[in-house]
Formats: structure tokens, C-alpha cells, sequence
């Protein structure tokens, strides 16, 4: 059978910077075929080639065998090709539903058929399982349903090839599981998958065939048949990678951080929990359950009623910098709204949050560069050259760019809102790793995560919410997914 | 339960308020006026305030679209003057060949289109083209055409021939129905923009091209076209509102339609629009143009303040209107 | 119902001082007479203003100075045709027979006069520098009479350029006359802000003593320097903004005295010497 | 293959012409101004065109960081001549009580400081606070202060006493070793900005918030404060300007200062900050207001063209610095 769409010894430079190195792939109706590998292999730039946003710089792109020169996504989406951006592709200022439409409205006579538009929308997100209104601007809706309406827009086109990069990495079980249902469904009518991811369980459950990428080659590409997690982890990272989760350790000396009664209108109720010195905490709860809104309250981002004290001094709301000097920061979920300067250059990024300490008077551009150094090495940022535009870099960069930012703060607690959202499996160990020698090193950590065994293996108390409250905790060998879940879902409800 | 339900209220009601604020402010200047001269309802006021707003309301429908794609357009004043002097220039030339007629009026009204149609080119092509910043782009085109005026009636007036004047003016001043044209056409252009923008492709694209042009580019909008049709538009419609106010003054000077473009872009944002395009609201932009118009007729009706003072009346109420607009002043 | 020009430089100042002065006096002498005034930055300004009086004020009568000629005419003589009393000031209608009453001060007078006094004073080959107000019909008037009036006497223009009758924009083209032509011996600025700038310049590149500067319009500030005799402003043309209280006046005493008004005013443009600097300096005007 | 190396080639190309396109243009001028006319390069003509260019220099200095950070000012123009006002009516006032002396100046100086800060105060918190677009903010903030002066000046021209003009001329005529006092805090003023710009904190912080508010806010810059600070800074520089300008004439009227808006945010666009906010450069303002200010320069220096096009040429020129900066016209 010939593949629905195939590169044959693709390579793609930026600048002098080979990033493709001679790329085959095959992409056949009714299968569905992972890409995976390392940050910065290479991913998404594949994609982006297949997809014609992204013109290649040798080889050939091939539709039903046939060479093809895709110069816009515009002439890849008549030929059926529709891709899901690893970044959100989304006009802040437009509606759900225009979103989805936008490009190819649908229109009765010259005017455009609103109730058309709507009802087919609201259809598609009913069908994903997404609460979001069509008539809601993409500014006003959470993370994870502007995954689903990227989700939606893409299903919207009928497309012969879809090309998701990193779709699950903003959402939860529940919605991966939505997700994948859809994603059987296309194979089934014959649709080609294209699919990256760096939760490989997710790719062990829907892959037919696996393709691995290590610095733009490569390295292997078969069935996924038989292939076991491990195996795939050690094709990625060219390493052994027993182990994920360091030992667990006890954490746990005098409190360091207290809340109490954390209301945020709308979103927290009456929230308390305190964090000791050491100590790993972890939040988990299914996306909206307002775990966000009550770090970003407790952090001084968001106005909230109820008080903070750090190490017994009380922390005005809503204001960031007296917690940032009590030693307290927080880590973004969302990189690219409230995360990175996109448009500015590495070192601008790294020591916004941190600037007092590099500016006596004048910014110290020497200690900044050196910090810079510093980063990369310590975070292993992989990157072109050291100009490069943050929004340049491979996702999976711009989240390790974004955890240096954070640290350079030297703080004493760390709030990190799902840290290692689209970072590769080698990454996270290290990430991991990092976080335990934090704690050892007598720092207290909150981790909010959706990945419930990141949470498991990482945390040593975990605490989950449900709808804006707490709903209850679990602690040392209790930490387990079905005492979480049980929580989550509010089928228990036990006081913290 | 509560927190599940009520997220959306809040913005909800926001939404709202900036929804009716220009309406309100509209309300609140109607009430000052009633108060404050008992000839303000009057038919004859209306008309006149509706008719002369009509030039800054026709181009300000355009001026909506291109800011709503994330443009700005300085040099609407001046290329409204430039047309004008074309357009007189061409009729008078007309006038010894043709006579005296209607002909020369439509031949006049034809060559007032197609210049701000081309004036509106020429700034788009610059603008996505040659990649300028609008800004400086129009402002470069707002010298040159107040120079060109300038030039062309030789630092005076450039006068509509008199005869010719006598057949153009029902086109300002003649009524249907007991309403003016300038009102007529206005209310057409408003319309049909409002139409526009909200139920066709055309202002969905712009909408989303002001709101994020990569997302715009990758979703197979072709932004560049988009973007030079808001230009175009915009000149013509420079063009729709010079033929109606060329039967007005019969002339065109170095004066004419001095500062229309801020007027234009006030009335845009009163209503509104967001400077930084991503959301455009062509009713919004009307109530802006009237609120602007009445303003300067009810400073016209009291001697309350010192004339020296209009400007500074005027500027306060702007700022009201759009505080208004905001709803109140609200902390964080 | 007044409608003036707004104030955007040191003549149109002085116009809508005398006008309000003169509102002000008038109103306190008669009563029973109610004034509207409004001040237009543009002609399209000025329409809607003389159509808000009509419509809203019920005025019976209009005194309007024309921003430009042309685009005043029809709109004035519809109010005209509606039955109300109109008086014209300074710029005429492109029109006759619209006006009532018709005041004027003297464009071309105003170049002439100064022409003449540079044709008489300057010797032949002698060089000067033109500075010219805001590209207007004015504007045109003024320079066209100036030019007829130094012809023949052998004066070299050396350049012209609009300095707008803003001080900052002909201290500005002075500065740069100044760097360009190593000898001028005279300066015609067609109006005293223009003239002010001019002066400015000229001291601060230290040729005083070089040339001679003639405005216009008799602003306090020169015509005092003036009749103190200052040997860089010898002489002055004027054009004065008093006009329009003139035609208040007139017009007023339509309604408050039995005599008919009506016909032209014409106030000549005369040429302020030291000698009869005095006569011309008020005070309190802010011109 | 071919496709390879262009890429990064053309940004590349693309950055450094950026750089270097408004000195080019800088450059081309000069020798244009020097080929036309010999006294060009004469030291007074030099110094002529930078002590005048000063006043809006020091504006643009200021613009440059309220349009970094994402803001526009377009009162500075009048607020300006509402400063030079003040500070002549205050200091006529003072002179009966002070006498004639260096002691009136300086409270002069000193009110018209405090006049600008509180005018880019007001501007900041009703922006801030408010949450007004600038845009309106500073367009009714205008009318206001236009409206003011001419009030102020009983819509004449407000003069400094003849004496005390005497006592405060050098601070626009001296010279300091031959330089004049306007040129050396124009280039002080314009070194500290760059310094700031690039190697302070606030800085920093300005391009972050022009970037992206949220991101700013979430790194913990205090973007209100911030913000306020631009305008604040931009209001006292006014004010630094003003204080230079009212002994050049020693007087301001309702002309003082007029479209000096237009051109202190134009020579910030033509020196390549974007206008959009997030990356700012404030050598290229400098760069800009000399371009500006050579344009008027040369064009009274010639006779070349009627001088009726002279805002034709201006605007031409305007445009070609910007295509020159942006490395000519491309096509995609
Ligand atoms: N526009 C660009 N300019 C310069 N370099 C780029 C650009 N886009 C991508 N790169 C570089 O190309 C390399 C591959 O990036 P890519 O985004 O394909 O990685 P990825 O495999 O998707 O990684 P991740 O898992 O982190 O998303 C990276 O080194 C990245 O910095
Ligand atoms: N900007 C917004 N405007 C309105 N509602 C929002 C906004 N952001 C989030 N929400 C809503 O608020 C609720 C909580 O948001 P969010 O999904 O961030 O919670 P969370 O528990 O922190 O999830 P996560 O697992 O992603 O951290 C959800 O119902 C979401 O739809
Ligand atoms: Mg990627
Ligand atoms: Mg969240």
C-alpha cells in the first residue's frame, strides 16, 4: 500500500544549523504512528514540514506517492492535511467557535451561518467531552479546553492525515482518554495518525508504529508490537533509564508555609494546608479543580481572602514580590501566556524574575551571561546558538528555560505548577532528581501535576482538590492512584 | 456547586457594561443637550448634527476595520482634501467639454471613488508590501497629500464652479422622505459595515488577523490580501464621504478635513474598538461619531464656557464616555 | 451669533479678544441683546457652527469672518436667504450681494503698504527674505500685492518660505535664511508673531545691526519697540483684529438704533511709524 | 538545497540592517544636505538644527519608553505649551515680589518641572487606574491642555517680561565651550535614556510589559508602577523640554508646541522601536529626531521644490528612512 504521506531524506537547516538530518517517514491511512524522542530532536519540526508550514530545506515531501512542493498550510489542508500545533494556535480575541471555523467559515449565501458554525462546534466539543461554550473568547477558557478546541478545530476539517504534536501534554487522564477514543475512531475510518508525546504509556496504548529521533536523525522506526516503554526510553536518551522516581525519603521538619482559608471568588473555597521544611507536597485533582488559582492566590498573583504566613510572616495578597523576598516562588503552567517573553532572547527570560540580583545600578551583563552559561549547563537547554529568540526553542527547551528562570530566584519554596509538561523522559528523571535534592537540601516543594504518577513517585504527601476545595490527603505508603482518584472524583470526602 | 456555576459571571456582566457604555454615554450627552437648549430635539438640530457627523462616520466605519486587523490609518484627512481638490479640479476641467449637467457630477463622483480607492491602495501596498509600520506609512501619506492640496490650489482655495455647484448641492443638502442624503448614505454605510464585520468572512478575518496574524496565516487566511482590503476599503469609503462633502463647501483648501483622522480614530475607540485590533464593533464606532458630533453641538448650544474652553469640555467628556464605557474605575 | 476663527496664532488671539470684549461690553450696554460666540478650527467647523446657531439659537444675526471664502458662501447665504442680518468680516464671500454689511481690513493694502516702504527704503540690489503665513488665500493676497509693490525697484527676493504665523516655525526657516545667504539686508515677515521669531533668530546669530524686519498686523510687543525707535523694526503694517469689534458694534446698533446699517467698511492697512506708534498700542489686548 | 542557507541568512541580514538602517538614513541625508548646500556643514547651521531638534529629542526620549512598555502619549504637545504657560505666568508673577533675578528662574524652572510630572502623572494613573486606552487618555488630555493655554493666554500669546527674558536667554543661547546649553542636555538626556534602557531594571521591565503584560506581571515586575513611572518620566522630560524652550521666544501661545506629538512619536518609529511595545532603542530616537529635523532643515537650505511640497517630501522621506531601515522592499 502507498503511504498517504511520506518524507523521503528530508533534512531542514536554520541558519548554518542542520536541525533534520535525512528523515524518512511513511504515514499510512488507518495507522497511527508516534514520533518520539528527546526535546529538541527534532519533533515538531518534522511536523511542521509535513504539515507545509515549514518548507524543507532537501529531499522530498510525497502525497500518495507523488512529490509535492507544500509551500503553506493552507495548500497541505487542501490536500487533507491538518495539524495540531505543539504551541496553541488560537486567536485570544475570538470565540470557540470561530476558532474552529476560522479559515473556513461556513456560510449561507454570502453571510456567514452562525447557528451552522455553532451547532456543528458545540457538537464537536460534546463529542470531546468539553464543557467550554462555543460563544466563549479562547481568552476566557482554562489550559486544557483550548486543547480540546485545537483538538476540535482539527477534527473539524476532515482531514485525511492528522499531525498532532504533544496534544496530551496539557491534559488529564480523563481527557487523554477522550482523546484516544477520537483517535480510534479516525484510524477506523482511515484516517493517517501522526502523534508525539512524551508520556510513553500514552504511546505503548495507541502507537501501530513507533518512529525514534535523537538530534535530528533517525534512530529507529518499527512496530510498535511488542516494544516496552523501556525499550523506547532507552532508543530516545541513547541511556538505561531504570529508575524514574529517585527513592522515596521522609520528608518533614517545622512548618514553613501556612494557609488558611484561601478563598478565591469563583474558583477556591476555604482552602488550608501547611508545608514543611524538606517536604515534597503534592497536588493533584482533575484539571479545573482550581489547584492553579490556590498556588497563584497563595503566591501573590491573584487577589484572594484568607492569609499566608512564610516561616510566621504574614504575606500581603496579590502582590508578588514580598513573597518572592520571603523566598517563595511559583512556576507557570502556561509557558507561553504568562511563562517566557517570546519575542526576547534567552538571557532577557532568565533573569527578569531574579534582575534585583543582577543590577547594582546598572544590569551586570557579564553575571547575567555567566548565569546564562550556568543555565544551559545545569538544565542541558538544548539551543541553535545563544541569540536564539525564547520562542525559538523546541518546547520542551523553553519549560527547562522556564524551571531555570524560576530557580534563579534562590528560593526557599518552590511552587511548581506542572513542571514537566512536554519534557522528554530523560529530562524528567533529571528534573526529578532535582527537585528530591531541593528537598535534601532543606528546601520545601509543591508539585502540582496531572500526572498521577509523577505525583506518586515524587511526592511524600499529597493532597487533592475538588472543585475549589480540599478534598483530602494521603500521606507516606497511603500515596497510591486509587486513593487519589477516589478523592479526586469527590467520592470521599474526608476533612484534610 | 457554587464555584462550578459561577465562573463566568464576572466577566459576564463586564461584557455587558462595555457593551452599553457608549449607548449610555450617548444617553447621558442626548439628557445635557435636552436639559440644556429646548431646540436640541429639535428636527432641524438632528438633521444637521446627523449630516455633518455623516463624513467622519462614513470613514470612521472603514477606519473600524483596518484598526480591528491590527492597522492605523493618519492620512484619511488629508486624502479626503486630496480627493476633494481631484474631484474639483476634474469636474471644472469638465465643465467647457461636457456643460453644465449632471454628466460632469458623475463623471466627478466616479473620479472622487477611484482616487481614495487608490489613495486606500497605495497605503496598503505599503503597509503589507513593503512591511512599513502603518503608522509611519500613513503619516508619510498625510503630508503628501496635504502637500499636494496645498500645491494643487496653489496655497488658497480650489472652488467647485459656481453653476455646478447649484447642481451638486441637493447632494448634501436635498432630502428623501424629509432625511438627507449624507444621513441616507451613512446610514447605508453603517449597515452594511455592520453586516460586514460581524456576518461575513471578510470581518471574521480581520478580527482574527488583529488578533494574532501567525494564527490567522496558519488557519489559511490570506492575511496579506485581508489586511490590503482594509485599506482599500477605507479609502473608498474616504472617497464615499468626500462626494458628499464636496456639495457641502464647494471647495477644498489646505484646510480641509484637518484632524479628521484623529476624529475618525476617537470615534473608532470611544466605541469600543481596541486599538490594538483583535475586536472591532462597527455600531460601537456610530454611537462613537454621534457622542463626538453631539459634544460639539452642545458646547454650541449654551455659552456656559468660555470658547477658549470647547477643547478642553471636549477632551473630558471623551474620557468620561469611556470611563463609562469601563465601567467606573475600578482597583485592579 | 458670532463665528470666528479659533485662536491658533497671535492675530486670531487678538480677533476673539476683541470679539469677547466687545460681547461683553455690548451686553452689559444693551440688555435685552444676547450674543452667541463660537470659535471654529476649520471651515467644515464653522459650517456646523453657524448651523447650530440657526437651528438651535434662533439668531437674528450672524457676523461671521469667513475661515476661507469659498466654503462659507453657500452655507452664509442660506442664512442669509432665511431672512436673518449678516455681516461679513475681513474675508469676502466669493459671492456679492450675500451680506448685509460687509467690514474688511486690507489684504493687499497690507502687502502693498509694505512693499511700497521697501521699495522706497531698500536700495537697488538690495536682499530680502520672505516669510509667508499658512498657505491661504490670505496668504496669497498678501504676497502677490508685496511683490507688485517692490517691482521694479530692484529688490532680489533671495526666498520664500511659509512660516505659518507661528513663532517657532519662522524663528526655525530664519535661522536656517540665515545660514544660507551670508547678506540679507531686510526681512518682509507678513505677520508680527512671524516677525517676533524672525527677530529671535537674526539676534542669535548676531547679525543685528545687518537687517531690518517689517511685520504686520501691529502686535503691542513690536509696535512698542517701535515707538522706541528699535532700528531693526523700523516700520509696521497694520491689519488690526479690532475689525470684528467694529462690526459687533454695527451690527448691534441695527437693532438697538433706528438708523439703517448697512454697505462696506473698509479699514485700511496703514503704515505705523514711530512717530504714531502710540496711537496703535493697546494695552490690555492680548495682541 | 539552495533553501538551506537562506533562512537564518535573511534574518540575519534582516537584524543588522534594522540596526544600521536609520544611521544609513541619517547618513544619506547628510549627504544630501551637503551636496545641495555649501553652508550645510557650516558649525552654525550644525548647531542650529541640534539645539532646535532638542526640545522634541527630549520628548522622544521619553516616548521611547512609554511606546516600549506598550503605551502612547500624544499630549505632550500641548502639555508642553500648557508647562511653558505656567511657568511665564508664574514667573511674572513671582518678578514684584523676587525682583529680576536668577532666583525667579529657578522657582520657574523648578513649577515647570513639577508642572510636567503632574501632567504625566495624571496621563499614567487615568491609564493605570483607569484602565483608559492611551490613546483616549492622552487625545483628551490634549484637548485639555490645548484648551488651557489658549485660556491661559486669552487666546493670545502669554510673554515672558522683557527683563527677565534677558536674564533667561542664555540658558537657550550660552554655550558651554562653544556648545550650546539645549544640545548638551539633549545629548545627557539622551545618554541616560540609553543607559536606562539597556542597563537598568526599568528598562527591562518597560519591554517586558510591551512584550507581554501577563508574562511581566508573572515575573513579578509591578506593571502599574512601571507604566505610571513611563508616563511620569515622559511628563517631567516635557517638562526639562519646556524649560529649554520658553527663553528661545520667551513665550507660549496656543501654537507652543504644535503636532510635536506627531513628530516625537514618528523619530521614535523611524529610530525602530515598535510601536506595538516590547523593544525599544533610544539611540534610534535620537537618530530619528535628527532625521526629522534635517528634512526641514534642508528643505529650507534648497529651492528645489515649491515649497508647497514640502510635506510632500517630508513624508517621502519619512517613508524611505523607515523602507531603508527595514532593508527595501520584499516581496513575502
Ligand atoms: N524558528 C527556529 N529558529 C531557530 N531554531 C529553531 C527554530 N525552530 C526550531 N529550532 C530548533 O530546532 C531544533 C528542533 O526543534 P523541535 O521543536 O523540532 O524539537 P522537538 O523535538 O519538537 O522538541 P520538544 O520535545 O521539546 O518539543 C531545536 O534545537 C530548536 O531550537
Ligand atoms: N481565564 C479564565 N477565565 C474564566 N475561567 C477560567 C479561566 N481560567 C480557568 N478557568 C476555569 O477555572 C477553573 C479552574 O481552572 P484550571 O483548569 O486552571 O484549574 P486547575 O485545577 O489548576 O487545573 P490544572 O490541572 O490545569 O492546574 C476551570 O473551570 C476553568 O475552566
Ligand atoms: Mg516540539
Ligand atoms: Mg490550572
Amino acid at each position: 500500500m502507498k503511504p498517504v504521506l511520506s518524507l523521503s531524506n528530508v533534512t531542514r537547516s536554520f541558519g548554518p544549523i542542520e536541525v533534520l538530518h535525512g528523515i524518512d517517514i511513511q504515514l499510512h491511512s488507518g495507522e497511527v504512528h508516534a514520533l518520539i524522542g528527546e526535546n529538541g530532536a527534532g519533533k515538531s519540526t518534522t511536523m511542521k514540514v509535513m504539515s507545509g508550514f515549514l518548507a524543507p530545506s532537501s529531499g522530498t515531501v510525497c502525497i500518495d506517492g507523488d512529490p509535492v512542493r507544500l509551500t503553506s498550510p493552507a495548500q497541505a489542508e487542501e490536500a487533507g492535511i491538518v495539524m495540531i500545533h505543539q504551541e496553541f494556535n488560537l486567536a485570544a480575541h475570538l470565540t470557540v467557535t470561530e476558532n474552529v471555523f476560522l479559515g473556513r467559515e461556513m456560510r449561507r449565501g454570502p453571510f456567514l451561518d452562525h447557528a451552522g458554525m455553532r451547532k456543528y462546534t458545540q457538537a464537536l466539543l460534546t463529542r470531546l467531552h468539553c464543557n467550554a461554550s462555543p460563544d466563549a473568547r479562547i481568552a476566557d477558557i482554562s489550559v486544557p479546553d483550548r486543547q480540546m478546541v485545537e483538538i476540535a478545530k482539527a477534527l473539524s476539517r476532515h482531514a485525511r492525515v492528522l499531525i498532532m504534536d504533544e496534544p496530551t501534554a496539557v491534559l488529564t487522564a480523563r481527557e487523554t482518554e477522550v482523546l484516544f477514543q477520537q483517535v480510534d475512531r479516525l484510524k477506523a475510518e482511515g484516517v493517517a495518525v501522526l502523534y508525539t508525546s512524551h508520556k510513553l504509556g500514552e504511546v505503548r496504548r495507541l502507537a501501530d508504529r513507533v518512529t525514534v529521533l535523537r538530534d535530528g536523525s533517525m534512530v529507529l522506526s518499527d512496530c510498535a508490537e511488542g516494544m516496552t516503554e523501556d525499550q523506547m526510553a532507552t532508543a530516545m536518551v541513547g541511556r538505561d533509564l531504570s529508575d524514574l522516581y529517585p527513592p522515596k525519603r521522609k520528608g518533614g521538619g517545622d512548618v514553613v508555609l501556612s494557609a488558611r482559608d484561601i478563598r478565591v471568588p469563583r474558583f477556591v473555597e476555604d482552602a488550608s494546608f501547611d508545608l514543611r521544611q524538606g517536604e515534597i507536597l503534592g497536588f493533584a485533582g482533575l484539571v479545573g479543580s482550581g489547584r492553579t488559582e490556590l498556588m497563584e492566590a497563595v503566591a501573590g498573583l491573584r487577589p484572594r481572602d484568607g492569609s499566608v504566613t512564610v516561616n510566621g510572616a504574614t504575606l500581603p495578597a496579590d502582590r508578588m514580590r514580598p513573597a518572592i523576598q520571603a523566598g517563595l516562588v511559583y512556576l507557570t503552567e502556561d509557558r507561553k501566556e504568562s511563562g517566557l517573553l517570546l519575542n526576547k532572547s534567552l538571557r532577557e527570560n532568565l533573569t527578569l524574575l531574579a534582575l534585583e540580583r543582577f543590577s547594582h545600578g546598572l544590569i551586570d551583563r557579564k553575571a547575567e551571561d555567566a548565569a546564562l552559561d550556568q543555565a544551559i549547563a545545569d538544565w542541558d537547554i538544548r539551543i541553535p546558538h545563544r541569540d536564539v529568540l525564547a520562542g525559538n526553542l523546541s518546547g520542551g527547551n523553553q519549560q527547562k528555560l522556564l524551571l531555570a528562570k524560576t530557580m534563579l530566584t534562590q528560593p526557599r519554596i518552590v511552587i511548581v505548577d506542572e513542571p514537566t509538561r512536554g519534557i522528554d523522559i530523560g529530562t524528567k528523571q533529571q528534573i526529578y532528581r532535582f527537585i528530591h535534592r531541593l528537598a535534601d537540601e532543606g528546601l520545601s516543594v509543591i508539585v502540582i501535576s496531572s500526572e498521577l504518577p509523577e505525583v506518586i513517585g515524587l511526592c511524600d504527601r499529597v493532597i487533592v482538590m475538588q472543585r475549589g476545595r480540599i478534598a483530602g490527603q494521603v500521606a507516606g505508603a497511603d500515596v497510591n492512584e486509587r486513593a487519589i482518584v477516589r478523592l479526586a472524583m469527590g467520592l470521599e470526602g474526608e476533612a484534610a | 456547586m457554587t464555584a462550578t456555576a459561577e465562573p463566568r459571571q464576572a466577566p459576564r456582566r463586564r461584557i455587558n457594561l462595555h457593551a452599553i457604555g457608549p449607548l449610555a454615554a450617548l444617553g447621558v450627552l442626548l439628557l445635557i443637550g435636552i436639559a440644556l437648549n429646548d431646540n436640541f430635539l429639535s428636527y432641524s438640530n438632528l438633521t444637521n448634527v446627523l449630516a455633518r457627523s455623516a463624513f467622519i462616520g462614513i470613514i470612521a466605519v472603514g477606519m473600524t476595520f483596518v484598526i480591528t486587523a491590527g492597522g492605523l490609518d493618519l492620512s484619511v484627512g488629508s486624502m479626503a482634501a486630496f480627493v476633494a481638490g481631484v474631484m474639483i479640479m476634474v469636474m471644472n476641467a469638465l465643465l467647457p467639454m461636457m456643460g453644465q449637467g449632471v454628466g460632469v457630477i458623475l463623471v466627478g463622483i466616479l473620479i472622487g471613488l477611484v482616487t481614495g480607492l487608490f489613495g486606500g491602495a497605495i497605503n496598503g501596498l505599503l503597509v503589507t508590501r513593503a512591511r512599513i509600520e502603518a503608522f509611519i506609512v500613513t503619516l508619510g501619506t498625510m503630508g503628501i497629500y496635504r502637500s499636494l492640496i496645498t500645491w494643487m490650489a496653489d496655497g488658497g482655495t480650489l472652488s467647485l464652479n459656481y453653476e455646478l455647484s447649484g447642481v451638486y448641492r441637493p447632494v448634501y443638502y436635498g432630502t428623501v422622505l424629509g432625511v438627507s442624503w449624507p444621513i441616507i448614505v451613512f446610514a447605508l454605510v453603517a449597515i452594511a459595515g455592520e453586516i460586514t464585520m460581524r456576518h461575513t468572512r471578510f470581518g471574521r478575518h480581520c478580527a482574527a488577523i488583529g488578533s494574532n496574524e501567525q494564527v490567522a496565516r496558519y488557519s489559511a487566511v490570506n492575511v496579506m490580501r485581508v489586511r490590503m482590503a482594509t485599506y482599500v476599503l477605507l479609502g473608498l469609503l474616504v472617497g464615499v464621504a468626500t462626494i458628499m462633502y464636496v456639495p457641502r463647501l464647494g471647495s477644498a483648501s489646505a484646510a480641509t478635513g484637518l484632524l479628521w483622522e484623529l476624529e475618525a480614530i476617537a470615534a473608532v475607540i470611544i466605541g469600543g474598538t481596541m486599538l490594538k485590533g483583535g475586536f472591532g464593533r462597527v455600531w460601537g464606532t456610530v454611537v462613537g461619531v454621534l457622542i463626538l458630533g453631539l459634544i460639539g453641538n452642545i458646547l454650541n448650544l449654551t455659552d456656559l464656557v468660555s470658547p477658549y474652553l470647547n477643547g478642553a469640555i471636549q477632551g473630558i467628556i471623551i474620557i468620561l464616555a469611556v470611563v463609562l464605557q469601563r465601567g467606573g474605575i475600578r482597583s485592579n | 451669533g458670532i463665528s470666528i476663527p479659533a485662536a491658533t496664532h497671535g492675530w486670531a488671539g487678538g480677533l476673539n479678544y476683541h470679539a469677547q470684549a466687545t460681547v461683553e461690553r455690548l451686553e452689559e450696554a444693551y440688555p435685552d441683546l444676547d450674543f452667541v460666540l463660537t470659535t471654529a478650527s476649520d471651515p467644515s467647523k464653522q459650517v456646523s457652527d453657524i448651523e447650530d446657531m440657526v437651528a438651535t439659537r434662533n439668531i437674528d444675526a450672524l457676523v461671521v469672518l469667513p475661515f476661507e471664502s469659498e466654503p462659507l458662501t453657500a452655507p452664509v447665504a442660506r442664512v442669509a436667504e432665511s431672512g436673518t442680518y449678516v455681516t461679513v468680516v475681513d474675508r469676502g464671500l466669493s459671492q456679492d450681494g450675500i451680506e448685509d454689511l460687509y467690514v474688511a481690513g486690507d489684504n493687499e493694502g497690507f502687502g502693498r503698504v509694505a512693499g511700497e516702504y521697501f521699495a522706497e527704503t531698500l536700495d537697488e540690489g538690495s536682499k530680502i527674505v520672505v516669510l509667508r503665513g499658512i498657505a491661504s488665500t490670505i496668504d496669497n493676497e498678501r504676497v502677490e500685492a508685496f511683490t507688485a509693490a517692490i517691482e521694479g525697484a530692484g529688490i532680489e527676493v533671495l526666498g520664500m518660505e511659509h512660516g505659518n504665523w507661528n513663532r517657532d516655525t519662522s524663528f526655525t526657516v530664519m535661522q536656517d535664511f540665515l545660514s544660507r545667504f551670508p547678506e540679507i539686508d531686510a526681512v518682509w515677515a507678513a505677520d508680527d508673531d512671524m516677525a517676533t521669531g524672525a527677530l529671535q533668530a537674526i539676534e542669535q546669530a548676531g547679525r543685528s545691526d545687518e537687517m531690518w524686519v517689517v511685520g504686520g498686523a501691529g502686535m503691542k510687543e513690536i509696535v512698542a519697540r517701535i515707538r522706541d525707535n528699535d532700528p531693526m523694526l523700523p516700520v509696521n503694517v497694520t491689519y488690526p483684529p479690532a475689525m470684528i469689534a467694529t462690526a459687533i458694534e454695527l451690527t448691534a446698533m441695527r437693532f438697538t438704533s433706528p438708523a439703517p446699517v448697512a454697505g462696506r467698511f473698509i479699514i485700511g492697512s496703514e503704515l505705523i511709524t514711530p512717530e504714531n506708534a502710540a496711537d496703535y498700542y493697546f494695552e490690555d489686548s492680548p495682541f
